[in-house]
């Protein structure tokens, strides 16, 4: 597909801008943080996003969704990076890719209609190592009569918190696979985890857990597939931040005055803005090919997903550290809305692998250097 | 979601790509592919030839025949008349084997487009058929002397003597000014003009006494520039091309051309990327070793891969008449600074043989830093940038 | 080339270091050793004291009754008196076992130094020793809301009243303007002089109606920083330091002091080296799979050394009386931001951890980009060394 | 040693300062370079710079040198690249360490004696690999009647054209060692290397050369010590291209005009020359940081001289690229000096291990990482 938006997808677009910008917009973030409420988003806005089938609409429509692909996806976590919309958005996502992957496209349909309908959180659990690191897989699964139990330990759990379910990776007869294992389930523990940008984040830890697989033999391809689906998204979103923080920021050096001037006439400031402006052109690109390529099924997809990921977790942060240097004290104070995207930002760069991560991938892995 | 037409369409592109494999692969000669680019190796036209082999000749005549020098414009003015997407696969057919361009030049680069667009119906059928042709060699005159970047404070003057133009002056870095036939040039035709109008995009033959050009060497050792000299040079009245005083239109319009050109050709880097020479050099073992020079590859490889995305996307936003007007200079800024980060990458991989005087890696190491310099300095980019796609304030 | 003269004093400074050593080891109490630094863990002193613990407070008193907090400043006014080699030599001994600085405070950081420069005999006797003692805790208050880093058009002003000044204003950024006792500050007393002129250098004591001062939280949740507002406050004439109109001499001194101090301090990272905690988080083999993560800590690592070197470097030179007067700036530039990529790849070492928002990671992180905005932004600090240490013209 | 000029020291700097300047301008670099002479170096200049005692002015006045250390060396090489002084500077400084290490402080003052009134030119020749891996030392030694003979090939060899003699590395009995090998020994052979610094370099190759052996027993300690000796020293002869090139540039930006203003005018441009002088600042301090270190025999000295290395390749060649864009075209064309100083920039960073090379040297070696 072309390196341009469809007319489905501009459509798309303009509806996510036009619900988010009236239900979410980043005051009300500001006040669910400042309320303390442990679950960390908002039920409300999260119906509305799922009636407009803004809730994974990578779904495809033989498993109940909307059938737009990670495309859509990406649009739609773009337009929530503009507002730091808060909703358990890209753990579905990322949970669809993997249940679809793993079970096969269409036989996914009961798990996948409630989670595009928002009836159900059920948030992805693959991660287990502080710094992102999918090859270690130590939660082991034994058979145990007609089902499976879970023991091990998982980290960096988006949106675990009074999640409904999640999908957890585990080694099954000495190969990866994928596992539903329900809120309620014995032997369960689910930790909090208090984060910087005010988000849903847990970690599991699982003795004995009853689970139920979901579909057989090795699991490999499908958690690539959603790990990819969660780098495309997160790089996706971190470009929607990028590009508010930025417009902000611009906006801010055409009023504020110092020495008597403008500030925004300093050429020093315009061309780190000319330099921000290229890069994040250069980075559109690179995030939309990322997202048509996921689509696409291209043999480079995994590739791009690290390509973006590592591109925008550099430029975002780069583009914060100006942002707060630019808007000068009010920038770094609480009460300045900067620093929520600063704080989100950081997070988003380092959930599945920062731009260390992803360069190394792509030296070793897609260069062979 | 596809549709019954894009299925033909690309059914037709299928064959279309077969048939130009099969032709290049039998009319390319072998031993003109998969060589380094630069100017030894390329056949530039004009009214004294000079083939770099005899190869070059066949391959060029071969291709002239069909137009494919310039394999998109129209026919009618003895173009190729392929279209966009069939162009591109031929492109895509001639990298394949390394097939070099038949005939490099500025008439097809920039002259040519900029006479579609802003030509009058006899220019197009007198220089476009000449330029498919590689019959007249062209240079490009915009800088002078003490002007840089600052191209709206030029001086070579043309006084209006009815029916032709007498033009002097000097211009600098005329882009092959010393070996072409004729210059497109921006001269100053309306005196009385506020500085930034009265400039005329004005054709001249090099073949008269009043024109004399010298070349100037860079420090990679290239002469691939000129000063170019006017003293009473005579230009004829329809040798304007676009309304006179408007020339900065035309210039504009080249340079965005040009722009673009300079960040993807640049930039996106064709030919063997800089992980497989820095494998090919050092091995993987060697690289191991060296952590800090195979990241400088591998972030390369990123940036790299990232302008030509852009490339591709400029080309679908084309397509779908989508263009933003800051791409060329967002391409120009960021690939020009990328090449320069690559050349040099590429002598550090050849430690101390980079150094020899007359090997490739040091000449396209010194030919980087010109190009951020050369097509409106990277500075005037980013004041582009900042002005009109930020529009941010100027100091009064 | 040694004399006799230099080896009799490096023998004294033998003496004096094994002498300090023992002292320290003997009155240091190990519980407030190697602890990080922060708010909750330094002594501030102050009319109300607060003592982070009793430790804290019994090491306070020990170094207090030898004025160690204070080592260097002239015992005729309450301080140490120690020569400036003696007083490196306890700042490593009191660093090789990790000891805190008895007493944090901008008395000594600030104002005593411009005391001891600017200020009367009078002066000198009745604040100095409050400062080694720890009686008065200060604040700065500089920054004006909407002036940022333009200290020249700040508007607070103080009216002459024959024997004081009536201050009225606000102030924003002043460091620690709600815990302290006292502020220095500037203040517009002379109305009608131009706007770099006119400015007095003005110590006011807080504790009376007419000022208020309140919190200002930061990103990182800290809260150094407040809002202090003048109503009708009232400060005697004696409290002027330098001469009335040329506090902006005194305040530029200060800056000079606080640039180097937020450079050293901040870029040349006291405590654990980030290689250290590298190694100890993710161990050799761990920054094996990480080449880039590693590359990065190899490179912080040596712009840290850098600095390091600069700042002994300042320090030689001062001896030699060869201080170049923009050392300051280009400390508190290169030092600030390499504070903020530091605590961002410490961040990176510990991924979804360093998150934690009570974390130290986070905390260190969100402190370092203030700093890059902080006494004179980086941008004023590359005007300064563009104009000053370059001589590049300003445009007309 | 403080890290400032002793007086001592500053008497040598004006002295070298004032020699260079007379006899030794660009302009008489640029001649000889048209010229095409393929010594490239000019024995006149040599000469007065060896009547003064500034050739290899770290021999100890035991073995007949000034004695004044590498500091000396240091300061004098920092002028030569003020100037781009044409003289085999560097390989006398370099062979000097290398043969007062072999043989012992006081036991080499024959041979350093002839190097430092410049009647003889020893060029050092260690490396054996085009990027620069001092581990790698193919070179063999077999001992012959009294002498040893040599055979294997060389790079890189500073100031090896036309030298009087070589201190060649080689292994003899399973360990590294060095051997001074006369110009006219048999089965030697000398290929000129013509490089983008109009400098003299040649490749070795030798066949059963005889060699005389310098000192005994393992010399590893003293080829790292030769090694940095000419690391320091080349990294203060980019200290002072690098600075000349800055102040060139510099003043350039007060007098150009475009857009009717003089372009030092512009802050875009002031404040990348703020950067630059503030990175040249840091820098002069490690470069006295490693000479002094070096001759205060530190622990750390090889170390620093991988900071310094890795730093200034960096940052000269960063500041030449900084001056072709602000000088604009004039900059780039062959006329113009700057060109000059770009490629003895580049020369200079890649000849005894560029920055990335010492990075690593730094990273495993110091910190361990």
């Amino acid at each position: 597909m072309a390196l341009v938006l469809s007319e489905d997808e501009t459509m798309l677009v303009d509806s996510a801008h036009g619900l988010l910008d009236r239900e979410a917009p980043v005051t009300s973030f500001r006040a669910l943080r400042n309320s303390g409420e442990e679950l960390a988003w908002d039920r409300s806005l999260f119906g509305k996003l799922a009636e407009n089938g803004l809730v994974a609409p990578n779904v495809a429509e033989a498993d109940g969704g909307v059938g737009m692909g990670i495309s859509a996806a990406g649009l739609v976590m773009e337009q929530a990076g503009h507002v730091l919309a808060a909703a358990p958005l890209l753990s579905a996502a990322i949970s669809a890719t993997l249940i679809a992957r793993a079970v096969g496209e269409g036989q996914g349909a009961d798990l996948l209609g409630s989670v595009v309908s928002g009836e159900r959180v059920i948030a992805p659990a693959l991660d287990e190592a502080a710094r992102h690191d999918p090859a270690r897989l130590e939660t082991r699964a034994q058979k145990s009569g007609e089902g499976w139990t879970l023991t091990g330990a998982k980290t960096a759990v988006i949106d675990g918190y009074d999640a409904d379910a999640y999908v957890v990776s585990a080694m099954a007869d000495g190969a990866p696979a994928l596992f539903l294992v329900e809120k309620a389930a014995s032997g369960l523990s689910v930790e909090r985890f208090a984060a910087v940008d005010s988000r849903n984040y847990t970690k599991l830890s699982l003795s004995g857990t009853p689970a139920k697989r979901l579909g057989e033999g090795d699991a490999s391809d499908a958690i690539t597939a959603g790990l990819d689906t969660g780098r495309a998204l997160l790089s996706a979103e971190m470009l929607g931040m990028a590009d508010e923080a930025f417009d902000r920021t611009v906006a801010y050096l055409k009023e504020r005055k110092q020495f008597d001037r403008i500030i925004g006439t300093y050429q020093g400031l315009q061309h780190r803005a000319a330099r921000l402006y290229s890069r994040l052109d250069i980075a559109r690109g690179i995030v939309l090919k990322t997202l048509r390529a996921i689509d696409e099924g291209s043999a480079d997809a995994t590739w791009l997903a690290s390509l973006a990921k590592a591109t925008m977790t550099r430029l975002a942060r780069d583009v914060m550290i100006e942002a707060m240097q630019m808007h000068g004290g009010i920038g770094v104070t609480d009460d300045h809305d900067v620093g929520l995207f600063v704080k989100r930002t950081q997070a988003a760069g380092e959930l599945l692998g920062d731009d260390h991560f992803h360069t190394e991938r792509l030296a070793a892995g897609k260069w062979g250097l | 979601m596809a549709t019954e037409a894009p299925d033909r369409a690309a059914e037709t592109l299928d064959t279309f790509r077969s048939e130009t494999r099969a032709w290049l692969e039998a009319n390319c000669p072998v031993s003109i592919r998969n060589r380094p680019r630069g100017m030894d190796t390329s056949f530039w036209g004009g009214r004294n030839p000079v083939y770099p082999t005899e190869d070059h000749k066949i391959w060029f005549e071969r291709m002239a025949e069909r137009a494919w020098t310039v394999p998109t414009w129209p026919s009618e003015y003895g173009g190729g008349g392929l279209n966009a997407a069939q162009g591109r696969v031929l492109k895509q057919e001639m990298t394949r084997i390394g097939a070099p361009d038949p005939l490099s030049s500025l008439g097809i680069m920039m002259l040519g487009p900029a006479l579609l667009k802003f030509g009058t119906e006899e220019q197009k059928r007198e220089h476009i058929p000449l330029i498919a042709q590689g019959k007249i060699r062209w240079a490009q005159g915009y800088s002078e002397p003490g002007a840089g970047s600052d191209l709206a404070s030029l001086t070579t003057r043309g006084d209006d003597k009815g029916d032709h133009f007498l033009v002097n002056g000097q211009k600098i870095w005329t882009t092959y000014g010393h070996k072409a036939d004729m210059i497109f040039t921006l001269v100053r035709t309306e005196p009385d003009a506020p500085k930034h109008q009265g400039i005329s995009f004005l054709l001249i033959d090099m073949a008269q006494p009043g024109v004399n050009a010298s070349p100037i060497k860079l420090i990679s050792g290239n002469e691939h520039f000129s000063q170019t000299f006017f003293d009473d040079a005579v230009a004829p009245m329809k040798n304007v091309v676009g309304e006179r005083g408007k020339g900065w239109d035309v210039a504009k319009y080249l340079l965005t051309f040009e722009r673009s050109m300079m960040g993807e050709s640049i930039g996106g880097a064709a030919g063997k990327t800089i992980a497989e020479t820095a494998l090919e050099r050092l091995g993987k073992e060697g690289l191991a070793r060296d952590p800090s020079l195979r990241l400088e590859v591998a972030e390369i490889m990123m940036e790299t891969w990232g302008i030509q995305i852009a490339s591709e996307r400029l080309f679908d936003q084309g397509k779908a008449g989508q263009v933003s007007p800051f791409s060329p200079n967002v391409l120009k800024l960021l690939g020009t600074e990328l090449a320069t980060r690559r050349t040099r990458a590429m002598m550090s991989l050849d430690g101390f043989e980079s150094l020899a005087v007359d090997g490739h890696d040091a000449y396209e190491w010194l030919q980087a830093p010109p190009n951020c310099i050369a097509g409106g300095s990277n500075e005037v980019q980013m004041n582009i940038l900042s002005k009109r796609a930020l529009g941010l304030p100027e100091h009064k």
